[in-house]
Parts: structure tokens; C-alpha cells; sequence
């Protein structure tokens, strides 16, 4: 399983790069690829996550080849 | 019912009256417009901006901004609409958003226009970031409130 | 806060940027404006119309609107409003009001333009004459319903 | 005492003229202005009343000089 992340904004400054790529062999949710992504760093409050650029919940599963996006809350407009 | 993400400054008027002219027509049925314009402020949080950057995450903004619409669309009787965002770097006054709607009748434009900023500021994925004039730059942390009586 | 009476065609998009360019100028605390556009539709009650004509009340149909403007800057944080309404004969797709709202933040832009319009609707004294194809005319006897959900 | 009145759009076509001019010794209500005015003509339903360009109750006195003006339910915008 191959999972592509990606960092955006105030995160991306946080973790300090733009994506990462994860492969695995077994189903992970989406706080899991938080945590192996980024090797246990602490989740700033507020942030959001999406999956294939639809929300999720920090449960929902990640299947191969899914792009999974992290971000604080939005501010366009 | 265009979204339009743009790298470069846009006159909304201009892009209104482009867009009337060469896609809506002369449509008789349309009785209504109501229209938001976004524009940079040079303040914010007692600090005086002088550039305004806006990032967003291109595939999911115009997704989630498309469904936004859709959504507009089933709830009210539309005739059309169309959103231009912009992002990159703006200068004092310039335009960020540009919203429209069209129906026959006032009501169904002006709840439909609400709701696509409200969605669009809660919703679709844009962040800025403002470089004071001391050059310190720092992410703008959440939006203002939309309804102020709610 | 200007009300504009017009006994002759408008462009609103035109009337817009003048007036943004030589009154409004670059205010650089505007964040954002919202625009209503009431253009007249080819058909009302089933009917095909031909010519709308709106009459008015000179002088009392001015103190009306300057009274709700008055009242939507003292109820909202506005920093500038325009009223444009058109009277005489109008064509199909012809522009009959055009109202502006400038503020910092939206939801005195939106709450404030949708205040004046629904009271436009409601006390300035206009009065729409329908024709129709068949050269018969009659008065438009009341407004629609502008908040569709209350 | 000289009280201008004025009908607009369907009431002007009702009362087939679109002034009156009354002259009277004492205080009018708005309700007798209509009266005198129109030789007790019915008054449609819903027809409004205005006294110097203000919309006034049915009740309302009229002075010297005023402009009493009446018009159906209004259509703009």
C-alpha cells in the first residue's frame, strides 16, 4: 500500500515539508498515517484532514493510493 | 456555474459584465443578481498588511467549492452562478473573492449568494498568510463569523 | 450614500466602478461589498410583458430611501451604501435597481443590502404598469416575498 | 386652511385625476381629507396615505399648506 501526504499552510511549515510518501501492508486510518507520517509529532489543535480531497474523520481508513491531506482550518474568502 | 481559481488580479466587474455578455445572454427569466466582492483590507489585528498570500490545495478547492454550488443549486431556484478566488500574492484593495447568483426572484439570489460565501469560508481549502510591514509574516489563524445574529 | 433616481437606462457594473473610482476611491478598510441587480423579466403572472413602466413619487420616493439607507448605516458598520432605481419605460432585461453595501466585514455587507431592498420593496413609493403583447396594461397590485424562509 | 392631494398609479386612474386642491375652516383627519376630497368615494383596500411626504395612520391631522398624498400598496425595486 502506497498512501501519499500531503502538508499545507501553517502544517507544512510545522512538519516542515510539503509531502511524504508511506508504504504499508496493512489498512491504516487516517491518525495512524498522521503518526507514521510524522513519526509521532503532536497534532496542532484544529486540524483537518481529507482523503482524496473530501473531509474525513481522523477513524476513516486509508486504501492504496489514497491522498491524504493535511491542514489547518481554511481562511480563504 | 463556474469556479475560477486565479493566479493574477481580476476586475470583478469586468468579469461580471464578460461573463453576462458571453455565457448568461440576454436570459428573461433572470429577475435577480446579488453579488459579494472580497476585497483585501490593509489591517488586520491592529497590524497594517502589506501583502496578502493566498495558498490553496488545487484539485480539492474546486472540488469542494463545486459541490458547494451544487448544493446553492438544489436548495434555491438558480438560474446560474459563478465564484473567482483569487491566490498568490495581493496588494491592499485588491480583489480576493468574487461571488454571483442569478434567479427570477430576489430572495432565492441573495440566500444562495450567503450561503456559498458562508460554505466557501468554512469549506474550501485557501489560507493566507500576511507580511506586515515590518516584514514579519504570519498565517491568518480563522475566519470571522458570517451571520451576526446567529 | 447616494439615491439615484433615473428616467433613462443604466449600465449597474458601469455605475459601480465610477463610483468606486471617483467617490468611494481606495479605501483600504473596505473587505467587502454586496450588490443587488433587480432587472426586469419578460413575464409576470403567466403573461408576456412588453414594457414595464415605473412610476414614482418625486421628492417622497428620495426621503423613503434616504431614511433606510439612514437607518441600515446606523444598524450595521457600513462605510459607504448606493441606491440607483429607474423610472419611465423599461424594456426586457433592462436594470430597475441596483443597491450597493461597502463594509470591512461581510455580514454588514450582506445583512445591510438585503435590509434596504426589502424595505425598497416595501415603502418607497414605486409603482410598476405591466403591457403586454396584447397592448392591454395593468398595475402589478403587490410585491413578492423577499425572506423566503419567515 | 388649503390642503394639496395628490393620487398615484392605480388610485389616479380610480379617481381619474391626478390632484385636488380642498379649502376648509377647520382640522381634517387624513380620513376626511379622502372624503371631501373624492366626494365619498369607497377607498380600494389597502389604499396608503402619506402627509409631507410621510406615511401617516388614517387618523392623522392634517395642517395648512400640507401635501396629502394617497397610493395603492407600493412596487418597486
Amino acid at each position: 500500500m502506497s498512501i501519499k501526504i500531503r502538508y499545507f499552510a501553517s502544517l507544512k511549515d510545522y512538519i516542515g515539508r510539503s509531502e511524504d510518501e508511506i508504504i504499508y501492508n496493512e489498512v491504516l486510518t487516517v491518525t495512524e498515517v498522521w503518526q507514521q507520517a510524522t513519526q509521532n509529532k503532536v497534532k496542532p489543535q484544529n486540524t483537518l484532514v481529507s482523503v482524496n480531497m473530501d473531509y474525513v474523520n481522523w477513524d476513516e481508513p486509508v486504501n492504496d493510493r489514497d491522498e491524504v491531506a493535511f491542514f489547518p482550518p481554511v481562511t480563504g474568502g | 456555474m463556474p469556479v475560477i481559481i486565479k493566479n493574477t488580479p481580476f476586475l470583478p466587474y469586468q468579469v461580471l459584465q464578460d461573463y453576462e455578455e458571453t455565457t448568461l445572454g440576454q436570459n428573461n427569466a433572470i429577475g435577480a443578481c446579488n453579488i459579494f466582492i472580497g476585497t483585501m483590507r490593509d489591517f488586520n489585528e491592529g497590524d497594517q498588511i502589506k501583502v496578502l498570500t493566498l495558498e490553496h490545495y488545487p484539485g480539492m478547492t474546486e472540488k469542494q467549492l463545486d459541490k458547494i454550488i451544487a448544493e446553492a443549486h438544489q436548495q434555491w431556484a438558480l438560474i446560474d452562478s459563478l465564484i473567482v478566488h483569487r491566490v498568490g500574492d495581493l496588494l491592499p484593495n485588491d480583489p480576493i473573492v468574487l461571488v454571483a447568483t442569478w434567479s427570477s426572484h430576489r430572495g432565492d439570489a441573495f440566500d444562495a449568494c450567503r450561503f456559498i460565501m458562508e460554505n466557501l469560508k468554512s469549506k474550501a481549502p485557501f489560507w493566507k498568510k500576511e507580511r506586515l510591514i515590518n516584514e514579519q509574516e504570519r498565517w491568518v489563524i480563522s475566519n470571522t463569523k458570517g451571520y451576526l445574529n446567529t
